[in-house]
């Protein structure tokens, strides 16, 4: 383990009743680091997400988190930590507002010197701006999506998450969350992505890991994945 | 019919309703806001009564009886939300008003073993006893006014605690989708906690307040149960702002159709059939009130989620 | 033998719990006056809570009858309920001392010669509206609930009263809210307000009567919404209000007066109220039947006969039945007024109507 | 709303739903033959419950043989409840109301001097099911909370209609003094007989409601319950089929009105109080939601505690208040979900 | 002809104009795809032309027979099928309850009250033959809500034809879908326009620009653009408010 990792999974085994998904899977994220999850559907990308987040409890295994064990916290504590998740299916509420979206959880947990404000997140989403006084389900799939990266953005976090992220995104504001993700890696943001869109996170990311069924089986760095096509037709079915 | 009788009875229509959302403030809080069916409402109203009808008695203050309801309610829901309400948040509706209505049950039961079931006297603060001349000819009970006022500030609070705060945003999502509002990181637990014992602080406000100008006795809190829904659903569920129009709406229009009415019909219909017809209308003007108001708008005045 | 059963009828829960109470001290005290016998003959006196419900005690009355099988019946809070029970009881022949309603169908067209009552329900009303005549009260506004007891109860009061009604108010069975009836009642500007409101709703009414400045309009009631039960309840604001009954606590016959003694040995201090008085009266009438019947309790028709002399020492004092079994009593004026002690309760001002009988005994064909 | 309203059930009351969802995906199309001992059960005992009122007379039981006549009245009422509610997901706070609609249709014949049962059951039926079409027609419109309130705002106009009807009785409520007839010299006034014809409609309605909920009709109803939206996209007319639904409910509760009425010889407004609503909904919930005997064993399991409550103290509510309790958190899916589980171990 | 005609339908929300005067036709075995920025209005369309969302304006016409005041059920009963953008099925049931219930939709009276379904044996093979068809055989008797992801999309398709639509509405079908899952359905499409004309709503230009005979594109509720593939792809304006310059487009 390295001293600049700020987060580490060891271990980690979880499931759901009866069903196991991961069965000992390791991983780890420098600070600063852009790291990308990849595997077909129903791998155990989400659940890996969830086991990290406390979404799900573990059954064997730990997290580490800037260096100290978070497995036994809940979902909350481990978010105040500084970690943003985009969940999987947006997840907006119903009974907010886009603006209240943005403002209910907003924070500093990161020691950026150029943090996230309401102005920032508008500048980054005008369709939020426009729809601001708009409830959460009042919003079209694309827009709720943007919404879910805002909210996760307004609390600064030191670890984002984004589980398909640019899903259900038109193809323009899906380059632009490339760039922005860009320019949150130069700013020193560090960032789990699971996305489908491999060609694209080949520039992005600096390291890949590949689940298949619930382990790691793949780990290496962009260039090592745009090398080796055959992984991507073995285990991403491209 | 003078003008000052008509003014009157509208202040007395908008005062019963500020009345009627006095007695559902609490509840919009965990019903209306947190999602959570609780019927139990009742029961912290009539402790709250009970409680600030006792103290008043022993210690001679009515400020000390309200403080005194308010602090022992809040120990009670305290404990009531740490043994069985919590489980009830994650649950859904029909389970909720299982479990509640089993509290009812339970303390009717409790408040009769303590205080045996006649009703027990709760007394007017006599500096508030007698009636205040508003307009010439108009005089209005002076407690009453105390009512109005209360029914105000609670609904500015509440409107101000649930739409313009953190607390309140935290609260909606942690109702809407807990999960979700934990991953952003509310403590869900916490926050839900707080607000129920909120709600219950303003049940027993509203018990200890009501005491003085109703029958403080057991069952008391069922019979509050019904008005205080019918404003909440009116309004639209989740809505502070829908609540308040609602009670206002529910108090003129019960008022008016217990005032004017039966005159109305005594002018128009033969004696017998007015004087069947005019209170039994009046009756269930409420009711009329709610179900109409369902059928053009379904989900109430101001639906709190599209 | 087997002991002689009594099937008793509390509401200790539901909208009459406090009348309900009241009656089951009541009964206990008789009961143990009595040593927990009738006419000297072992007796069992059963008691459920019928919830001042009339489908509860409809089928509480068949598990008494069918199961118990019991000599005597006597209860409910109210008239829906003794309507609700009556035929049942009466088809077994087993004697139904009512503590407390009389209704008018009983005591007219459905009189029954199993049905025994204390009062009929107008009567009350009558005599009030006695009272408001020799008050010089020229108008007066009326005010009841809607149902049909709350219409009973008004025509009792119409029926002697010589006024102008300036209004007749009826509100909702259960209301909260007086404002409306009381800005009715003021720009109405009667000498005189009779009200019928049982239980929670009277309660409700007075306080806010009072703080609605109305203090001046005298009020009027029969004695259900003047009992000690509502003084207590509601305190200063109950001084003043007229009330009539068929007793009172200071009723200066020698067996209410040892009556009250025990009632207030008994129950920490506190005055009976009429529905303690009357169960008391109809545990004693039955034990009075029983001794004239020497214990034999089978025979009905002889249970009924020495029920019908009412030769016992009644806190009422002696009375006698109409052929509708309704009493041809006194009823007296009580006004709520503060003692010496403190205390604020009922005196006795006089007698209304002497030896009344009911306006219902006409239509009875025993 | 929004392009992911189909996801959406009416919220609060999914969960109930799901819990039902056990029992119709385990009573699949297929009956499993271990299980078809226990499925006869239930109708064995109503079977042997036909021979109670020769064997409760002979040893003096007839109270309870009365009882029992007024558990299956009740159960009919709450199988009809559990069919919109756990079935359809209907969460109705008004069947007083046709409970009540179908007992006043009885006073209203019986007062007009028609004595004949079958008669005045058959308009109990067809009176309460108009009144539930009517209400329905309206209050189907609303979901979740809103429909719990405004059926019961409707059954609140029906109760305050009752009360005020001075004709008969109002507050007072009626005495039924003289028995319906069946013909052939019988009416409700001979207990055994009643008791028969009870039982038996009873066991009809029983096995109607099973039946319904393995046909189309009963498959339709609970996937509107469990996606209302996906419902209408596959060209279901969700609307006609839970009117059709909420009316049968309401004509079934207003037969056990007619039934009642006869029972206690006895109509008032108390019938139709709103807290009968919600007893009705409460013994239901405790028997099992949507499930097969679920209100029956709701209604059995509630009527006999009560019953034998208040015998023996004053303070007969708070055990009651424990059980709700204690199937609120220890037996979600109610008794019958219990029993079953149970009798799978075993 | 033209199977479908929309005819400048509006739609608001509030202030908001969702839906502004759009005209669109769906030819016979068409697949016609519909792109446009997010919120442009898509979803709002599908779900005017469906009912479940009330039109302001404007009319709807398929196969001769006008939708326009129809309930939404009735135009499913008139040709019209959907699949919702998030999957919508009945997750508490299994595979086969969900084709059976879907089957029943189309076999005519849901009004029937006693005959047991389970012997209804024409439904049975309905359900049967869609799971073949969309290859859910092996998947049968597993809970709804258990199955991965793509069988789900799948399985909400299956339920979508039990109904024979001749206009089918699919918005986002490939939403949630790795690269192979993807070509699969880009496949089973394919088949299905056979079947079906069928109106397109995807973000995943891969497969609409393999899929689409025809392409309209919405932007703040109006049509754009309307034409071929090819010109769409070239179409300035287009490249400006929705493809951008990502590769692969
Ligand atoms: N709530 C749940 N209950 C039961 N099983 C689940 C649940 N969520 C996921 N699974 C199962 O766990 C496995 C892993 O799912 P997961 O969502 O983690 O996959 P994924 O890699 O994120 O796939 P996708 O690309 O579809 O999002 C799948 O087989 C899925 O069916
Ligand atoms: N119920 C509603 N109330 C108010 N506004 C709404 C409602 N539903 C949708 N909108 C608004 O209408 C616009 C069109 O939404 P629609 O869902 O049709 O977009 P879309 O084209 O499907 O977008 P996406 O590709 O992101 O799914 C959006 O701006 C959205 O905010
Ligand atoms: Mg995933
Ligand atoms: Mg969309």
């Amino acid at each position: 383990m390295n001293d600049r990792t700020l987060l580490a999974g060891c271990g980690l085994e979880a499931g759901y009743g009866p069903s196991q998904v991961l069965f000992g899977l390791d991983l780890e994220i420098r600070a600063g680091e852009v790291v990308t999850l990849l595997g077909r559907n129903g791998m155990g990308k989400s659940t890996t997400i969830k086991t990290l987040i406390g979404g799900l409890p573990l059954r064997c295994g730990e997290v580490r988190f800037g260096g100290r064990p978070i497995h036994g916290l809940r979902a909350d504590a481990i978010a105040r930590l500084g970690v943003a998740v985009v969940p999987e299916g947006r997840q907006c509420f119903p009974n907010l507002t886009v603006r209240e979206h943005l403002i209910a959880f907003a924070d500093r947990r990161n020691d950026s010197a150029a943090p996230w404000t309401l102005e920032r997140l508008y500048a980054l989403f005008p369709r939020l701006r426009e729809r601001a006084g708009h409830m959460g389900n009042e919003l079209s799939g694309g827009e709720q999506q943007m919404l879910a990266i805002a909210r996760a953005l307004s609390t600064n976090p030191r670890l984002l998450i984004l589980d398909e992220a640019t899903e259900g995104l038109a193809p323009v504001i899906r380059e632009e969350i490339w760039q922005c993700l860009a320019q949150l890696k130069a700013a020193g943001q560090t960032t789990l992505v699971v996305d489908k869109y491999v060609e694209r996170l080949l520039r992005l990311a600096d390291r890949h890991f590949i689940l298949e069924r619930g382990r790691i089986v793949w780990r290496g760095s962009s260039a090592e994945l745009d090398a080796d096509r055959a992984l991507w037709q073995r285990y991403l079915g491209v | 019919m003078d003008s000052i009788f008509l003014i009157e009875q509208l202040l007395n229509g908008v005062g019963y309703g500020l009345m009627l959302f006095l007695l559902a403030a609490g509840l919009t809080l965990v019903f209306g806001i947190m999602d959570t069916m609780n019927l139990a409402h009742g029961s912290l109203y009539m402790a709250g009564a009970y409680i600030a009808a006792r103290v008043h008695e022993a210690s001679a203050s009515f400020t000390a009886a309200v403080a005194a309801a308010v602090a022992v309610t809040v120990l009670a829901a305290l404990a009531l939300e740490w043994a069985i309400v919590r489980r009830l948040y994650a649950r859904d509706h029909l389970a909720q008003v299982i479990a509640t209505f089993g509290i009812i049950l339970i303390a009717d039961d409790a408040v009769k073993a303590l205080w045996g079931p006649s009703p027990v006297m709760a007394a007017m603060p006599a500096a508030l006893s007698g009636p205040v001349q508003l307009l010439p000819g108009l005089p209005y009970p002076a407690y009453r006014l105390l009512l109005l006022g209360a029914g105000l500030l609670v609904a500015a609070g509440l409107y101000l605690l649930v739409n313009h705060t953190r607390l309140g945003m935290r609260v909606r999502a942690g109702a809407s989708n807990r999960t979700m509002a934990s991953y952003m990181g509310v403590r869900v637990g916490q926050v839900f906690s707080f607000v129920f014992v909120l709600g219950a602080a303003l049940a027993a406000f509203a018990g200890a307040l009501m005491g003085p100008i109703s029958a403080v006795q057991i069952g008391m809190g069922e019979a509050i149960l019904i008005p205080a829904l019918v404003v909440i659903v009116i309004g639209g569920i989740g809505s502070v702002r829908g609540a308040f129009i609602a009670a206002l709406l529910v108090g003129v229009v019960d008022t008016a159709g217990r005032a004017f009415l039966p005159p109305l019909l005594r002018t128009m219909l033969p004696p017998a059939l007015a004087a069947d017809l005019g209170p039994a209308l009046a009756g269930i003007a409420m009711y009329l009130l709610m179900a109409a108001v369902l059928i053009l708008k379904p989900a109430g005045l101001f639906p709190a989620r599209a | 033998a087997a002991p002689i059963k009594v099937g008793m009828a509390l509401d200790i829960s539901g909208p009459f719990a406090t009348i309900g109470a009241e009656t089951r001290d009541g009964f206990n005290l008789a009961i143990e006056k009595l040593g927990g016998k009738l006419g000297g003959v072992e007796a069992e006196f059963l008691q459920t809570d019928f919830s001042g419900n009339p489908e509860q005690a409809n089928q509480l009355v068949s598990r008494y009858l069918q199961r118990d099988k019991i000599d005597f019946f006597t209860g409910p809070v109210a008239s829906n309920s003794a309507l609700a029970v009556g035929p049942a009881l009466f088809a077994a022949k087993v004697p139904f001392l009512s503590s407390n309603p009389g209704p008018s169908q009983y005591a007219g067209k459905q009189c029954n010669p199993y049905f025994f009552a204390v009062y009929q329900n107008d009567s009350y009303d009558e005599a009030a509206g006695k009272v408001a005549n020799e008050k010089g009260y020229r108008n007066v506004v009326l005010i009841a609930p809607n149902y049909p007891a709350g219409k009973d109860h008004l025509n009792g009061f119409k029926r002697l009263y010589k006024g102008e009604i300036r209004d007749e108010i009826y509100t909702k069975v259960g209301q909260i809210d007086y404002a409306a009836e009381i800005a009715r009642i003021r720009a109405a500007k009667p000498d005189a307000v009779y009200f019928f409101l049982p239980a929670a709703m009277g309660i409700n009414f007075i306080k806010q009567y009072v703080g609605g400045g109305l203090k001046d309009i005298a009020l009027i009631a029969p004695a259900f919404s003047a009992e000690q039960d509502t003084i207590a309840a509601v305190g200063e604001p109950t001084l003043g209000v007229y009330n009539t009954a068929h007793w009172a606590h200071d009723l200066d016959v020698p067996a209410n007066k040892a009556f009250v003694d025990a009632f207030r040995n008994k129950y920490d201090g506190r005055y009976p109220t009429v529905y303690a008085a009357q169960a008391y009266d109809v545990v004693m009438a039955m034990d009075a039947a029983v001794r004239a019947v020497g214990g034999k309790v089978e025979d009905r028709e002889a249970v009924v006969a020495a029920l019908k002399k009412a030769d016992f020492d009644s806190v009422r004092g002696r009375f006698s039945y109409g052929v509708n079994n309704y009493p041809v009593q006194n009823y007296y004026l009580r006004v709520v007024e503060k003692g010496a002690d403190g205390t604020i309760t009922n005196r006795l001002v006089g007698t209304v109507l002497e030896k009344h009988q009911d306006a219902y005994v006409g239509d009875c064909r025993p | 709303m929004n392009d992911d309203a189909g996801a959406r059930l009416p919220p609060s009351f999914r969960a109930a739903a799901d819990g039902a969802g056990g029992e119709d995906a385990g009573g699949q199309d297929a009956a499993r033959p271990a299980r078809a001992g226990a499925r006869l059960l239930p109708w064995a005992l109503l079977a042997v419950l036909a021979l109670l009122p020769v064997v409760g007379s002979a040893l003096g039981l007839d109270y309870y043989v009365g009882f029992v006549r007024r558990l299956l009245i009740v159960a009919i009422a709450a199988t009809s409840l559990n069919f919109i509610l756990g079935y359809g997901g209907m969460a109705a706070l008004g069947h007083a109301g046709f409970i009540g609609v179908g007992a006043y249709t009885v006073v209203a014949l019986v007062d007009a001097g028609i004595d004949s049962a079958w008669l005045a059951w058959a308009a109990a039926l067809l009176l309460s099911g108009g009144v539930a079409a009517a209400i329905g027609a309206v209050s189907l419109r609303t979901r979740g909370v809103y429909f719990l309130m405004i059926t019961l705002a409707f059954a609140q106009m029906l109760y305050y209609l009752a009360v005020s009807l001075s004709a008969y009785g109002g507050d007072d409520g009626y005495g039924l003094h003289v028995p319906l007839v069946f013909g052939g010299g019988l009416g409700t006034g001979h207990a055994h007989v009643f008791f028969w014809v009870v039982l038996a409609i009873a066991a009809l309605v029983f096995a109607f409601a099973s039946r319904l909920a393995g046909s189309r009709f009963g498959y339709a109803l609970m996937g509107i319950r469990d996606n209302e939206t996906r419902m209408v996209a596959l060209g279901y007319p969700v609307f006609r089929l839970k009117l059709v639904a909420f009316t049968g409910a309401g004509a079934l509760a207003g037969l056990a009105g007619a039934l009642l009425a006869s029972h206690s010889n006895f109509v008032s407004p108390s019938l139709m109080h709103w807290t009968e609503s919600a007893l009705l909904l409460v013994m239901v919930v405790v028997g099992g939601l949507g499930r097969r005997w679920g209100a029956v064993l709701g209604v059995t399991v509630w009527l006999v505690l009560a019953e034998a409550l208040k015998v023996w103290t004053e303070y007969w509510h708070w055990p009651l208040g424990v059980l709700l309790l204690v199937v609120v958190f220890f037996a979600p899916r109610g008794l019958a979900a219990l029993a079953e589980r149970r009798r799978g171990a075993a | 002809m033209s199977l479908f005609v929309a005819d400048r339908l509006v739609k608001r929300f509030g202030g908001l104009l969702a839906t502004d005067a759009v005209s669109l036709a769906v030819d016979q075995g068409e697949v016609h795809a519909l792109i446009g920025p997010n919120g442009a209005g898509k979803t709002t369309l599908v779900n005017l032309i469906s009912g479940l969302l009330p039109a302001d304006a404007g009319r709807l016409v398929l196969d001769g027979v006008e939708l326009t005041a129809m309930a939404p059920h009735r135009r499913v009963q008139h040709g019209l099928s959907r699949c919702f953008q998030i999957t919508s099925v009945f997750g508490g049931r299994s595979v086969f309850d969900n084709l059976l219930l879907a089957a029943q939709a189309h076999a005519g009276s849901s009004f029937r009250f006693l005959r047991r379904r389970a012997a209804e044996t024409g439904l049975h093979r309905q359900a049967l033959e869609l799971a073949q068809m969309l290859g859910l055989e092996a998947v049968l008797h597993r809970l709804a809500a258990t199955l991965p992801h793509g069988l789900q999309r799948r399985l909400d398709l299956a339920l979508a034809l039990a109904t024979r639509p001749k206009l089918l509405l699919l918005d986002e079908p490939m939403a949630g879908m790795g690269p192979d899952d993807s070509q699969q359905m880009v496949a089973l499409i394919r088949r299905l326009r056979e079947r079906t004309a069928i109106l397109l709503i995807e973000h995943d230009m891969d497969a609409v620009f393999q899929l689409a005979d025809r392409i309209s594109v919405l932007d703040y509720g109006r049509v754009l653009a309307c034409g071929d593939p090819a010109w769409i792809r070239a179409h300035p304006q287009v490249r400006a408010v929705y493809l951008g310059t990502e590769e692969g487009v």
